[in-house]
């Protein structure tokens, strides 16, 4: 499978679930009443007696994955963010990884380009209420391609797993034979001046950013931080030594997630100056996605303002 | 005992005209912004056209007095026809319907509090959750020997949560007979039918075993509803210490021949041609008016669709 | 019919002395690291007496056996009892269980899978987890064609908790006829009568209204309950698609007189007077023995109490 | 109310309820099933009919006590802190935070010293699951004293309020008359080496472990930072400027929660090295408190040794 014009990043997960429920008869699905919303209606259709719609139920949903998976099936549940990692915090962290059973939780509508459905939707602290649980690995795919691999190699992957899976129709920035491997940040630009570190639909902003700069002479390297935990050490400490500073970009608040997770690392193996571009610590509203990034600050234009307070704060080389 | 409008004392012409009303609302409110979820809302049509038209003791001037009657929409999906409803009886603007979901709007795509704080008693969205807090506004209520009431609506799909069940028993035993919980009763949900995904028969039962009194009527029967609402079940006097359900057997889509009893439209938004076909269907409502459009349709961009 | 052991096809004795036996360990295991939950545990003798003594399908040699029976403990805390059964019919060492609730131990003090992955379906402690879990797995080994069934207890406060009425609703939806649910019925939780706190009754119908097979009996009576473990309700042969719940009727702190139906039990870890007086009362157990006491006593420090 | 001697944290908060219960008409209390051990019993016994009893249902306990806020009630809802931040995650998002609802979360079994209940009842996320919803403050108290300041406090605060109460018997750290304003951080102990950022129980290894290094002539400044949400920015930023290096300390998960808000700080405003001490993103067990302590490294030694690595590592001045 292979996308080439601009997709919903969910896309990517509704079309690799197909191809997974042929190759291996452990994968099964579960829902709570969003299957189509997650796309998980084209495995539905196509196994059904592997998919197993749970109702409005979201804790007892992640609750049966785990007895699913305890009893040596693989599977994804699906829901909305929120769902998953607010409603159902206690099972995913109780039955799903303290068990470290191998259940895959796959979401749409985390960040705020949910659109009209407002704030209670927006799931801006799904990484952070995630990367707090022991043993649980976060993926958050940067377009349909990424989406795809990143579900096959969930599924490969023996554990508990995240994996956040963007609403809207976004860019195609990576080529499906892309090398995929869980914890290992790929640079999608290359340059020593700055460092713009991204996860999710916010990595093309990072790109569109970084060619900004590029006009002004600046260099300014691009990473696609697909997996927020485990965080690729290395990719973010290189970067620190050989840039100087950083900037961090994602469609969740500026608590908790990957800004926090690459203020953590540095302050403990390499300080340098780092921005956090994200939601400031409030809530979401409705409105047209591109609205929201912009009254939000989550543009391109902010996250060139970002870099450009990064840079006047890096120490004279 | 015959059912009249005398008998329940309300102007029954008035409240179908209202429903009608804030069903043509509904979907010029959805369709302009090209996006929500008609179908509960146009389901509940009776039951807002009758809370907001009726049987709530609220006032738009006194927002503040301690004896006002609650609502707490804890199906927040379906808050086009709770606006509609509020801009209808004084309690908004009309043209602010115009904002529905959109940016800077404080008719969000799910009603939040802060931004009408003495409209939306509290923030619903993500299914199970309004109805808890009904319950503890019920509690504050009889702490402080109020004479108001608290109604509260929610989705029967929205009952598959188990918060629901949870404050089911609280209600019970706290004994908040001042409370009254409506379940629009369509059968549908987004992806099919109750009882096919987490059936739910037989609800009466159920809420009988968890203490409550229940009556199950028509939900598009606005004398047989106003009763349920307002009447004690079976003759007796209204009781004093059990909350009380009513299942209001609706149709999802009601009132728009090609949306009724589709789940599909749960969620989808109408076609500018499909709206137009709505609001044909549903006819003008006498004594009502249709909000004035927007100023600047542009604003209006999208085509309809899921979500 | 009358019931005897006989009609049974169970050494009754043998269950018994194992209860006995259980009950011994409960006291010396949580009076030997001074905290723990005797209460629920005593209670639950019986239940897994019978469970490892004659119910479920499982030898200690074949634990990766697809067919074998599972058994999902949701209600954590009485853990004393479970790793006790286990021990009796060799899936633990007898002296491990001096490690109990101690630092580095296997035997947490709720039970944790990882650390005994073939005997720990699934960790429990938070009230309401397990019995979601056991629906997974009933789940997996209806896909799988196994013959293998899963029993899941849980304690009677615990089903306030909202995801068991979820997970009610999930087993008859998915017709999980390979599930048993036993419900510790002892009308206690920590902070007193359940009916005082959030009633629960009447619990049969409310089982019932949610589509299970629900038989009630005496959680202690060993013949009684081992045929509701076993056998049809009515005489009926046993239902192939409908889960079956079994409310049995225990006595929090059962055997020991000065616990019995004392809600403090719950939690409380008696002193070692305590523990001696209840260790009197509850009497040798015939054809099993006490696990060897701890070579280095002093580890055990203290003196009893609440948590 | 005064403690002279160790004494449990949640002691404090039983305490200063019963003399809210006098004060302020509004003040309920809710519980779910463990009024005892969150000390609400004294509270349930003089004012019964302000008390409501739940019953072990947490999520509606939350949702019930919003209801009763927006009613005008300060409610404080009581329970263990894993069942109240995660378990009850979504009504404390929805209908507490993004209601701007007044109620009160206060817990205790936040951290590892539960002791044997083990892992599932050891909170060690509670800070960062409160900390990443937007509007929420976050006070954990470091003595019974504090506990009773600040519950005070806490009630006469208007908006969303998390109060993490320690389960063991603890040192007196603080005097009845030592100033509390929530987010206003306390300076225990003066020093320009480095600076030990702690809270809760972790604030008496902190003393400890500056009166070691002293010996070795080294002045650590302590800082009590008993508001986690919103931090004390001008203290950190002081310290950071003034000390070169800061050590957290703190009984919880290093991911989320007050060191990782310190990193996210100094990493945007004046970057030094951050030795985080808490747990190391794993799972509690059973066990007596200082062997879970010891076993996790979360003792005076562990917060010296830290203490020497970000010294370290500070820059030559
Ligand atoms: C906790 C939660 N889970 C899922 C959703 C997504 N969702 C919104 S409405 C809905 C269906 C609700 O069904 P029902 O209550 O019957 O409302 P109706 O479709 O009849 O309007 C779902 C699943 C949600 N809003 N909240
Ligand atoms: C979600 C959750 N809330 C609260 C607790 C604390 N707790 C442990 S056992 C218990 C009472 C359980 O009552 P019941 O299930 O009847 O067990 P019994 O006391 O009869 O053993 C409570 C409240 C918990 N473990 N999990
Ligand atoms: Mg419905
Ligand atoms: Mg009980």
């Amino acid at each position: 499978m292979i996308f080439e014009k601009p997709a919903p990043i969910r896309d990517g997960f509704g079309n690799a679930l197909l191809e997974l429920g042929e190759k291996d008869p452990r994968v099964v699905v579960l829902t709570a009443d969003l299957s189509e919303a997650i796309r998980v209606h084209w495995f539905a259709e196509k196994f059904p007696h592997r998919f197993f719609q749970m109702g409005i139920a979201e804790s007892d949903m992640v609750g049966t994955a785990a007895g699913l998976a305890v009893a040596g099936k693989i599977p994804f549940v699906t829901t909305f963010a929120a769902f998953a990692t607010s409603l159902a915090n206690t099972p995913v962290r109780v039955s799903v990884a303290y068990n470290q059973a191998n259940v895959k939780i796959a979401t749409s509508h985390g960040g705020v380009c949910v659109g009209g459905d407002g704030a209670t939707h927006q799931s801006i602290e799904d990484i952070a209420l995630m990367r707090v649980l022991p043993g649980m690995t976060i993926v958050v795919p940067c377009d349909a391609n990424e989406a795809y691999r990143a579900t096959l190699a969930a599924a490969e992957y023996e554990g508990p797993l995240y994996l956040r899976l963007g609403r809207i129709a976004t860019p195609i920035l990576t080529k499906a034979h892309t090398p995929f491997k869980i914890g290992k940040a790929q640079v999608l630009a290359q340059g020593n001046d700055l460092a713009i570190i991204a996860c999710g639909a916010m990595v093309g902003f990072a790109l569109e950013a970084a060619q900004l700069l590029d006009k002004k002479g600046l260099r300014v390297r691009v990473i696609n931080m697909h997996t927020v935990k485990p965080l690729d050490h290395s990719a973010v400490l290189k970067a620190a030594q050989e840039c100087g500073a950083l900037v961090t970009m994602e469609e969740h608040s500026i608590i908790g997630g990957l800004g926090s997770a690459v203020t953590e690392l540095v302050a403990e193996k390499y300080p340098v100056p780092v921005e956090r571009v994200g939601i400031r610590d409030v809530f979401g509203e409705s409105g047209e996605p591109h609205e929201i990034l912009e009254k939000y600050g989550l543009t391109t234009k902010d996250l060139v303002k970002a870099c450009k307070r990064a840079l006047k704060r890096k120490e004279p080389k | 005992m015959v059912q009249t409008a005398e008998s329940v004392k309300l102007d029954i012409d008035h409240i179908k005209e209202m429903a009608t009303q804030i069903r043509r609302d509904v979907i010029r409110m959805i369709a302009g912004v090209g996006s929500g979820h008609p179908g509960g809302a146009l389901g509940a049509a009776e039951i807002f056209a009758l809370l907001y038209g009726g049987v709530l003791r609220v006032d738009p001037r006194k927002l503040k007095d301690p004896h006002r009657d609650r609502f707490v929409l804890s199906n927040g999906h379906i808050c086009a026809a709770f606006y509609s409803a509020l801009s209808l009886k004084g309690f908004l603007p009309r043209e602010e319907l115009n904002t529905f979901r959109r940016i800077n709007s404080r008719l969000q795509g799910h009603p939040a509090r802060v931004k009408l704080p003495d409209l939306v008693e509290t923030s619903s969205g993500p299914l199970g959750q309004g109805f808890s807090v009904a319950n503890g506004i019920a509690l504050a209520l009889k702490l402080d020997g109020s004479r108001g009431r608290v109604y509260s609506l929610v989705g029967d799909g929205e009952i598959q949560e188990g918060q629901v069940w949870e404050a089911l028993m609280t209600a019970a035993q706290h004994r908040l007979g001042n409370l009254t919980l409506i379940v629009s009763y369509n059968g549908l949900q987004i992806d099919g039918e109750v009882r096919k995904i987490k059936n739910l028969m037989p609800l009466k039962a159920k809420f009988e075993s968890f203490g409550w009194e229940c009556v199950e009527t028509d939900g598009h029967d606005v004398v047989a509803l106003y009763q349920a609402l307002t009447e004690p079940a079976g003759g007796n006097p209204m009781s004093t210490d059990k909350p009380r359900a009513i299942l209001a057997h609706t149709v999802m889509g009601k009132g728009v021949p090609f949306m009724e009893n589709k789940a599909v439209w749960h969620g989808t938004c109408p076609t500018p041609a499909q709206a137009e076909e709505a609001l044909l269907a549903i006819g003008k409502a006498k004594g009502f008016e249709d909000y004035p459009a927007l100023s600047n349709p542009d604003l209006s961009t999208r085509k309809g669709g899921k979500r």
